[in-house]
């Protein structure tokens, strides 16, 4: 096992599945850099670094840096699935899917479906994603939902860097289409990560804590906010079950309503606005499914329903915190 | 230019199987058992034949709403493409798809698309599949002249400049879409093909209607592209007989316009005037191709009138491979 | 009062604001129809005929048919709203969200907040939506969801002439941007629709049916449905209260929640698959909010999550059924 | 040309305002106070003040991501603009936008954007709202070299050319999209000019470096922008003297390119050298300006950073006028 950041893992798994199958490819804006310049190619690595190196050991051939053309990326990849590639699109900020939306939602998605089922389109898109940078309301934000919305995508959200490894071989050993989000504030997170192939599959949940009282439900970086909200409690005496579902689409439903039968209690936390949300998703599943379960209402912990703002004050009250995590726990206890 | 027979006969084939197939849904759909709406490629044989005619199975198209003649030129089966229009469970897409989403990636039909302007960066992913390949293999984008305003097109020829992929840029103008002129809607001051040549693209211009013309304007192309691993584009002026999609009242042609491109620019037609000047063929041999193929679509709409019904429990299939 | 259909409703309504305000415009594709060919403008008067005679009436500079390009119609009708007008943008299918995606969730719905409030852009988009025509997979969904979930923009859906013009005309007196959905198959539905300035506020939901004993909240064609469960029930001595939001941003929470807490059993039904979408906005809502009201597990009837399919017979099972309603109604009452 | 004492020295104090304000925001951002990310004007003034010295509040501009100095150069106040890059409550956005949502729609500055390419179909639709107002406003949209190959440009200028209105694209080629060269993200045959006469428009090139140079050419399209009532082009060379954003390492630079242009590519040494030509302007009232410009950045900077903090309690406000 080494130690190791979400974002070298990133770079190292891709490295490993170019070196495994030559149809692997990837497709983005300066994800090499520097094409077309007196520097020169592998200038940059991409703006994440998340590239670092690929272009020097598969060439521009394979590391494909683009225009400014979100649509034709996109479109691109889906073609070259279609043709029997492996593509992994980047876009470089998740709140750009508007720019290449159709050929998420109404081509990659559906091709298998609607051409009969004889089709395969096994394109990994790369979504960086997330607020806490004060990148501003137009490169801050999380639309997984509006993607798990979607029938023919699956969408996954790596926390740690042993998932990040784990879900990207998964998605890149895969036949379907899997939208990648990666948060950018997680991107320094370190941790151990299993050598060789390690996989991931997808629809299953990751328990990041275990305390029996309260189920907490977190996606992306609201995980470590969680874990943090949890270890607090449990200073206090208080058990919460933090899980991660660490894909949204398949959705490990079992691991949800099996906490939640044993706490009767739920917290979900979601870095979106709160309408048509993760978090309505998830408390929707637990009062349809697991309704005699519940202790307590269900509680949700999200952003507010406006734009992502741009000033530290402004940001920091707009992205929920440990401290509204801790509250809503505490809330779903002092019930009743 | 000369043909050999075979090829002579077969690119007939394949436009009177697309006329055929077309002037017979025109009726069908009458008769009220053809779900959803359909668009009709007749008029427009020449162009889908005379570019698919250079092709074989692992070079790959993308096609369009109006993707029946793309289909067939390109050889997915006829019957399967019946059922699946109407909406039977052994259809060419298993009754999923409909007119406007008939694939076979197997033999390089990589998907009519109900999205305008979808299609043409899709090509440009399989020309880079292709020039990964190294197989001299191409992939073509068929588009419209109203496709031509959407966004992903130019993008696409751009992309296709940038990477030096081996993508195809087919632009069928037949002067509508829906119930617009291209005049009004393509703004350019020249034509569509100077679009692509604007991003640094060698562009082609051919007679759509004339399946010889369209024919030996994309061997031109071909070779070049082939040689050179580069995008093209051309642009085949063309002609729909039909509305824009069946219904369609079509008060937005000229008196008469119809009837005066069928006199004028049928494809068949023109073929049959031209076909001497490029190797023996007999009027009587396109006369019994006319038949075979009137049998043959016959035959045809009756399997697909008496397929099998889709079965309500198999509406959440497919949707993943696994899930 | 008159009787008239929705589409009459929705044609004769512009017309009255065009002719109020001349600052009202309209932008899409074949609105008119007609234009640069033989036959002249107005030979169409817009694919689903609500637009016919307004380019008659107002000329080609106030109804501008576009080139297909949607990212230009509704970006040109931001910079239009931004510039002081009033636009009306045609999406002729609502499947089409994806290709002009970004100016309407990055651009329209964030100018005020990301401008500092100085700002209006109150740029009408109509999405014509919804299953049950056969038209397959791309030209069939219901997106309502994707955009409820964006803050700053407004959602309307209305399900009747006389709401298709009261919140028509809200949306082009109000100053915020509205997503205005019209379900392709209620186009021909008639009714009475009041004469002169007709005003339906957004928030306030319409109750389509007073029963008491089950609250089921349906989205704009599935109004319909609920109502045909809803009498059959009736007959059999159920009573349900039917609920139409009309608008699901804003959403009339209060409406919902003071049905659940009578009747205690709540039914939503959907047109989209059930990922994040309005079903499962409104479960969370009343078990967060109306929790202890509840006397039954809150149920959802949505499609399935799977793309629209074509074939009659798989259309059909995909979109959701009166059927599918009453037994839902039928699980809330033999529940426990 | 020759222009009066009080436009040049306007234009003048232009230019040296946009400098000084990157100039001081790239020593700010050093220091930490600066939240988030931002991109320098620096090198291109003679763009933004040879558009906007033609305009006055009722034309209006669309901007990008590397906004300020079309912001100043509309007439923005400098002092506001820098409490919002600070994040400041009363920042011109009230501290929601910072540098890449810079807007005040009240002089016709309609908004910087995050979103490359977002902002050529909205100048289209302040175009079409200027035509039908009927007051000869015309509508700007400023693009990239980056931005010139994203689709919503190409839709936008066919668009602006089908309904002919007054929508002028400004195309700043700076030979830089992020870390990659023109050359290569551009695959067009000529130059980016040479794309918008492909949409059927006219189109002219200037030196995005001379504030002369732009503001003639850019005299003579708004002459026949205003004469015609349609739209127009111009592609401006010019340069960016510091990264993408503030941070970029910019190892994909020439070694000694930025010095190099710095010597022979400043629009305001060039204004010095050339301002002779045009008018009766002394070096010493460039000085003065340069002296004034440098008081007033001062003074915003330190009214910005003793400038009162976002309360967050109006995180929610304005989202809507009424909800
Ligand atoms: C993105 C998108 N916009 C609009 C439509 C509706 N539509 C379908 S076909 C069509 C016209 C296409 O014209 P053209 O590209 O010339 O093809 P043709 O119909 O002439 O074959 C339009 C507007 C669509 N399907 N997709
Ligand atoms: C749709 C979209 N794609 C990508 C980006 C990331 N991005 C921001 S600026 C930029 C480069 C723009 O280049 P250009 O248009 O030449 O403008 P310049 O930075 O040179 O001023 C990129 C790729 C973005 N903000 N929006
Ligand atoms: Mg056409
Ligand atoms: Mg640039």
């Amino acid at each position: 096992m080494a130690i190791m950041t979400i974002r070298d893992a990133i770079n190292e798994t891709i490295r490993e599945a170019m070196r495994r199958d030559k149809d692997v490819i990837m497709l983005g804006e300066d994800i090499a850099g520097g094409a077309g310049t007196a520097g020169g190619q592998e200038a940059i690595g991409g703006i994440w670094g998340t590239s670092v190196g690929l272009v020097g050991e598969f060439g521009p051939e394979r590391v494909i840096d683009t225009p400014i053309s979100e649509s034709a990326i996109i479109g691109a990849a889906a073609g070259a699935a279609l043709a029997g590639k492996r593509p992994i699109a980047e876009l470089m900020f998740s709140d750009f899917i508007g720019v290449c939306g159709d050929q998420l939602i109404n081509q990659i998605a559906k091709f298998r479906y609607m051409f009969g089922g004889n089709t395969r389109c096994p394109v990994v898109v790369r979504l960086i994603y997330g607020a806490g940078m004060n990148s501003g309301a137009q490169h801050s934000q999380a639309f997984y939902n509006l993607l798990t919305a979607i029938p023919g995508l699956k969408v996954a959200l790596p926390t740690t860097p042993a998932d990040a490894k784990g879900l990207m071989n998964e998605a890149l050993m895969g036949d379907d289409p899997v939208m990648f989000f990666e948060h950018k504030a997680l991107f320094g997170k370190k941790g151990e990560v299993p050598e060789g192939l390690h996989r991931v599959p997808f629809g299953h949940a990751r328990m990041a804590r275990e305390g029996g009282d309260v189920t907490i439900v977190a996606f992306g970086r609201m995980v470590s906010f969680a874990e943090k909200a949890a270890d607090a409690l449990a200073e206090q005496g208080i058990g919460c079950d933090v899980i991660d579902p660490r894909t949204t689409s398949p959705l490990d439903e079992e691991a949800i309503l099996d906490s939640v039968e044993q706490t009767g209690r739920l917290v979900v936390v979601d870095e979106s606005p709160p309408r048509c949300s993760m978090a309505t998703d998830i408390l929707a599943l637990v009062s349809e499914k697991a309704f005699t379960s519940l202790d307590a209402p269900p509680q949700m912990v999200t952003a507010p329903h406006s734009p992502v703002p741009f000033s530290k004050e402004l940001e920091r009250a707009w992205v929920p915190s440990p401290d509204a995590i801790t509250a809503a726990v505490r809330r779903t206890l002092d019930w009743g | 230019m000369q043909l050999s027979r075979d090829a002579l006969l077969h690119a007939y084939r394949q436009m009177a199987t697309i006329r055929q197939f077309e002037e017979r849904l025109h009726e069908e759909i009458k008769t009220g058992q053809i779900p959803g709406f359909t668009h009709l490629y007749c008029g427009q044989e020449a162009a889908a034949v005379g570019v698919c005619e250079h092709l074989d199975n692992e070079d790959m198209i993308v096609s369009t709403h109006r993707g029946h003649g793309h289909c067939i030129a390109k050889g997915c089966d006829v019957t399967g493409m019946m059922k699946e229009i109407f909406g039977k469970r052994d259809g060419l897409c298993k009754g999923r798809g409909g007119s406007m989403h008939i694939a076979d990636t197997t033999i390089g039909m990589l998907g009519a698309n109900g999205i305008v302007g979808a299609g043409a960066p899709q090509a440009v992913g399989a020309a880079i599949a292709a020039k990964l390949d190294g197989n001299g293999k191409v992939a073509i984008a068929f588009s419209g002249d109203g496709a031509c305003n959407q966004g992903t097109t130019f993008e696409a020829m751009n992309l296709a400049v940038v990477v030096g992929v081996p993508a195809i840029f087919v632009f069928e103008n037949n002067h509508y879409s829906e119930h617009t002129g291209v005049g009004y809607a393509v703004g350019t001051s020249r034509d569509i093909a100077s679009r692509a040549e604007a991003f640094g693209m060698k562009a082609w211009r051919a007679n759509g209607c004339d399946f010889f013309d369209t024919y030996k304007v994309m061997g031109e192309l071909l070779d070049y592209v082939r040689k050179e691993g580069k995008p093209a584009a051309i642009e085949l002026d063309t002609e729909r007989f039909y509305g824009h999609f069946e219904g369609d009242p079509q008060r937005y042609r000229a008196k008469g316009e119809v009837e005066r491109l069928r006199e004028t620019r049928d494809a068949l037609k023109i073929y049959r005037d031209r076909v001497g000047e490029f190797g023996p063929v007999d009027m009587a041999e396109l006369d019994a191709i006319d038949s075979e193929t009137a049998a043959m679509i016959d035959a045809a709409v009756s399997e697909a009138q008496n397929a099998e019904p889709c079965d309500p429990a198999h509406v959440t299939e497919d949707v993943y491979v696994a899930y």
